[in-house]
């Protein structure tokens, strides 16, 4: 018998718990062309904000030791033609769709989710706290009682599940998880980039234009792993791993540490059918360890 | 069945080509067949070795009977030089076809394929692509350049197609003495409306075939470059400025551009 | 003519800027073994204790993706000991001798530090407010008027030059960098290690008996970077930069961003003569470019 | 100059042993005519390819005329698959000698050296260069086991010692049935404190040999393994617990310990 991937997150059931990370998948329409979509669990889309944006001039990647440095300033097309036509594109599969959402004030939030309300294929909305790139949005990631009032508010005009996406670059994140907690999130996803930067030395020029960016890709793996185990410890709700992984290994790493479901990010850049390769070898993980069920190895470490 | 595909190939042959080039023939994949000139391939280097992002390199060639492509190739930086130690029988991942590819042209009016350093490549395919179609080699003309006599690549390879071949050098050590975009000036008669130009090679060069086309009130087609780490558009990090306004992902959009298309 | 490597800090002369850090290069006795220790600018010694400390049980270190982890735990022979053996054997050699400190209340730095003040060859003392596996060290490194407070308790008892070193894991790094130097730090040190965490997903447990452990190496540089430059910004004392330094590249980068020297930690475990190579491979940096000075390059980043 | 080096060797030699085990010949390490039994160099794999640290390998023979060394390794993880795609005339990078090796014992007392798996090589190089140092070859008792027949390696070098070589698999698919503290108790007699042992391999054998030092009341030595991240005693990281309290540096104090010293 094969083993069950299913998972379920505020109600809501996902085929597996192997979903695509924001901004790391646009809205699925280049990756349709190496996989079917709806072998996946979910799609986190690209952060969408009340207006399209062209992002930060280039260069606006850096390759960096196991890892990557982005500042791409949340390039979108804005919640209108995202409706309009990523949206529509993304209702042909079998898969979860979760709209990432970035505003530069709550009312922005707002005003994206209750237009997202309507159309019932936007299974949830994850918010954006955490994006280095742009002014408001650090400041949410470090404002408990800014990202409480932010979830608060959303979830009075968007109705099914709101995931608090949350920032690394804080003393102490498990503030920030209880006030998101507080405020309404159905779950919490993490961990977003790490403030980063990178210089070339010719030019004596930052390798961004944006002078700094975000951090991701293996390198950061072991930070996001003491984040999720820290605040698994500290809230009730449901949470989703985000950082480095790239194997089934890191899948069950994030588990153990009491994840529900994960994101890939950056290794879709290197290797864009990792979801589909972590997927059958967390079957056969499961099964040659007995598992029946995913769930049954969340949150499952053996701390000393 | 997916567009784009991610296989492990087998090196079936390298060649040491001297000046930090080096020739690949890797096998079997199985869109050989489907592969558009201008059309790339993104490699996973060797073993890692510390270079993160996969590497980006036009076809050169395909061979649809083995199912097998070729590549072209010049050390620049980490990535070029871990692949220049793959050796026969290696194993290398490659992930494609990728990339808009040339749009062919009419059969009737004269084509000026103009490469320079590793931009030759992409060119070479798209006139052998064009001879195999059935395009009058005479119609062909091919501007292949180089700083020095020992950059030129695979010259008799070149000249087998049949078409017009004019190689340069900017130090005069083999063929025309000057640039690319001399070359043509000087060899080619009647430049304007009714031909159209292809390019590919450095900055220097591009800029140069951008102006003669704007003077001669030309159409073209260029091949660009952009770093690349993801090559299927998911990144947003290849970008480069429309003249219009807005950016495009060279890797989706891309990489080939209509002249005047992009600020270069 | 060779360019000039020599710098000074708090007006102590270093023959070059290239340390080696805290805890990667024990006291000097076993790279002595490798290369003469005289031909770098300093040594910073592993942090010492009042008392001596075994450390935790191992395993204390785990390989990651382009780092480690480690929670050795402060292993360390004491403060006694340390003067009796370790700073005699460092006597021979002509560089620079800082010994790291650390305490679990202010009043231990105090103490530790009064000893080493009668011991000259203690050039420089540098207060390990950052170490991420024990209790008190956190606190210091989260909580600026702590740290100001004993930055100054130590420089009424130790009167040569007062290194603060930095924690990474904070949601505003200038903060604690403005309160040590209002503290009288002569200079700061950054980055000690990011909080991480790996599982053994045989045995369900984490690859550290501590649980978490301190990241280092490549993989951490980008964020080192980036907190060098924005403390740049914020102090007027000397930084010294810390965190994945491998090459003489990385060494610019720091350079640029602002530090006026470097210590090299992971990087010794890999290659124990990395000091020696970047020592080589600067001098042909700079004479390549026409620098006479390393200190011409100072924070001489060009941002956008 | 130093006593440890870091030195860029070339691969002169590789053979496939089967079952995953690998013999390399590296040189030339300026170092090798003084490096003793028991010590070992630490590696670093080829390209690096995502293995961060070095890896450790006991030295198993040594050829000072070239200033050649040589290992034997089994692939166990990443660092070790990667070592094994090394190939002729590949360069490695190596440090060493490290640890502190075998204390040689008096050459009236007979040794019974006691090996497991890939324990084996540090002590071929033991019986070696014992019998260099004209120590009584019928003195010398070597005890090699395996799992199975597959295993065994280097069989024919370690025969042309000419000690008294007994062979055990735990299968009994070649020589003696049983492990290895059974073929010594089985084979050897008169155990007493007048014998010195020497040991190296898995947990179990060194617990085995362990008990029956402490039972006979005997001396002896026995190498131990920890993970390595730096091999010279600065990471603090390849601890065991000595008896007496307290920890020890396997890389440094070690690997080489007396029976006892460590708790295993
Ligand atoms: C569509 C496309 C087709 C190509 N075809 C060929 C080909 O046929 N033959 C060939 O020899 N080369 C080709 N290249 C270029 C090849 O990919 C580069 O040599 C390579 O990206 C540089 O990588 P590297 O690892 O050698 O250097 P790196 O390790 O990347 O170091 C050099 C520096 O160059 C930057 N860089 C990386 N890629 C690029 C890039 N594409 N353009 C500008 N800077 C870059 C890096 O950020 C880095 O700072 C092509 C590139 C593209 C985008
Ligand atoms: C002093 C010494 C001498 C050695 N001599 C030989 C030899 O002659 N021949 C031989 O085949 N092997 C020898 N080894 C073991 C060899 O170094 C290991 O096979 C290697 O460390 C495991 O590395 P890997 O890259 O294959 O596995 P890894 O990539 O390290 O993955 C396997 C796991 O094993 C852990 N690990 C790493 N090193 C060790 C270790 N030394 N002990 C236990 N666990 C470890 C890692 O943390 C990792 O979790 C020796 C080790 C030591 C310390
Ligand atoms: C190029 C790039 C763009 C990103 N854009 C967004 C974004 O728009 N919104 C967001 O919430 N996270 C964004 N992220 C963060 C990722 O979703 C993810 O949290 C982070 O990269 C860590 O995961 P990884 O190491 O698997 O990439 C982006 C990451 C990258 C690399
Ligand atoms: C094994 C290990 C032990 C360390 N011990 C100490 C210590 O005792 N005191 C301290 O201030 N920093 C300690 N550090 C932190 C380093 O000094 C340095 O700040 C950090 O590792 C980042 O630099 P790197 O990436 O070059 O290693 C230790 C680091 C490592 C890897
Ligand atoms: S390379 Fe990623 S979008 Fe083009
Ligand atoms: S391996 Fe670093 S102390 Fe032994």
């Amino acid at each position: 018998m094969t083993p069950d991937l299913s998972i379920e997150i505020a109600g809501m059931k996902f085929n597996n718990p192997i979903l695509t990370a924001s901004g790391t998948c646009g809205y699925g329409e280049e990756l349709a062309d190496v996989f079917d979509l709806s072998h996946i669990g979910g799609i986190v889309t690209k952060s969408i904000t009340v207006k399209p944006r062209e992002g930060h001039p280039p260069p606006r990647t850096a390759e960096t030791d196991s890892g990557m440095l982005n500042a791409i300033g949340l390039a979108n097309v804005g919640v209108d033609r995202f409706i309009a036509e990523k949206l529509r594109f993304l209702e042909k599969f079998d898969t979860r769709v979760i709209v990432n959402v970035a505003g530069s004030t709550t009312q922005e939030y707002v005003d994206i989710c209750s237009r997202l309300a309507d159309y019932p294929r936007a299974d949830m909305v994850e918010l954006n706290f955490s994006c280095p790139n742009v002014q408001h949005g650090m400041a949410v990631a470090t404002n408990p009682s800014l990202a409480e009032n932010t979830v608060k508010e959303v979830t009075r005009v968007f109705s099914r599940p709101v995931i608090a996406k949350l920032s690394p670059n804080v003393t102490d994140i498990t503030e920030i998880a209880r006030a998101c907690e507080n405020g309404g999130a159905s779950a919490l996803s993490l961990i977003n980039t790490l403030v980063g930067m990178a210089v070339d030395i010719e030019t004596f020029r930052p390798r961004l234009t944006n002078n700094t960016g975000g951090l991701s890709g293996p390198a950061i793996k072991p930070v996001a792993l003491a984040m999720v185990h820290k605040v698994y410890k500290a809230v009730r709700i449901p949470l989703i791993g985000i950082g480095g992984i790239s194997n089934y290994r890191d899948v069950v790493e994030f588990f153990l540490c009491g994840a529900r479901a994960v994101q890939i990010g950056t290794a879709l850049f290197v290797q864009p059918d990792t979801p589909i390769q972590i997927i059958k070898d967390l079957k056969n993980y499961l099964s040659k360890n007995k598992f029946k069920n995913i769930n049954e190895i969340v949150g499952q470490l053996r701390i000393y | 069945m997916s567009k784009i595909v991610i296989e492990t190939t087998e090196v079936l042959k390298k060649r040491d080509l001297g000046q930090n080039c080096f020739h690949l023939i890797l096998g079997t994949f199985s869109k050989t067949k489907s592969i558009k000139p201008g059309q790339f391939i993104h490699i996973k280097t060797i073993n890692g070795g510390g270079v993160f992002f996969r590497r980006a390199f036009s076809i050169f060639d395909i061979n649809p009977k083995e199912n097998s492509i070729e590549i072209l190739f010049k050390v620049f930086g980490r990535g070029t030089a871990e692949l220049s130690k793959a050796q026969k029988g290696d194993k290398i991942n490659v992930m494609g076809p990728l990339g808009n590819g040339f749009t062919l042209p009419s059969k009737k009016i004269t084509s000026i394929i103009a490469g320079g350093g590793i931009g030759m490549p992409p060119l070479y395919f798209l006139a052998k692509y064009m001879i195999e179609k059935g395009y009058n080699s005479e119609k062909i003309w091919f501007f292949y350049g180089g700083k020095t006599k020992n950059e030129l690549m695979e010259l008799s390879k070149i000249k087998k197609l049949g078409i017009n071949l004019v190689i340069s050098t900017d130090d005069g050590s083999y063929g025309f003495k000057g640039f690319v975009s001399q070359a043509i000036n000087d060899n080619f008669d009647g430049l304007n409306g009714q031909n159209i130009l292809f390019a590919c090679g450095p900055l220097g060069l591009l800029k140069a075939i951008d102006q003669m086309a704007l003077r001669e009130k030309m159409s073209g087609q260029i091949s660009l470059e952009a770093p690349m780490p993801c090559g299927i558009g998911i990144c947003l990090g290849c970008i480069l400025p429309l003249r219009e306004g807005g950016y495009t992902r060279v890797c989706r959009e891309g990489p080939v551009y209509k002249i005047g298309e992009v600020i270069l």
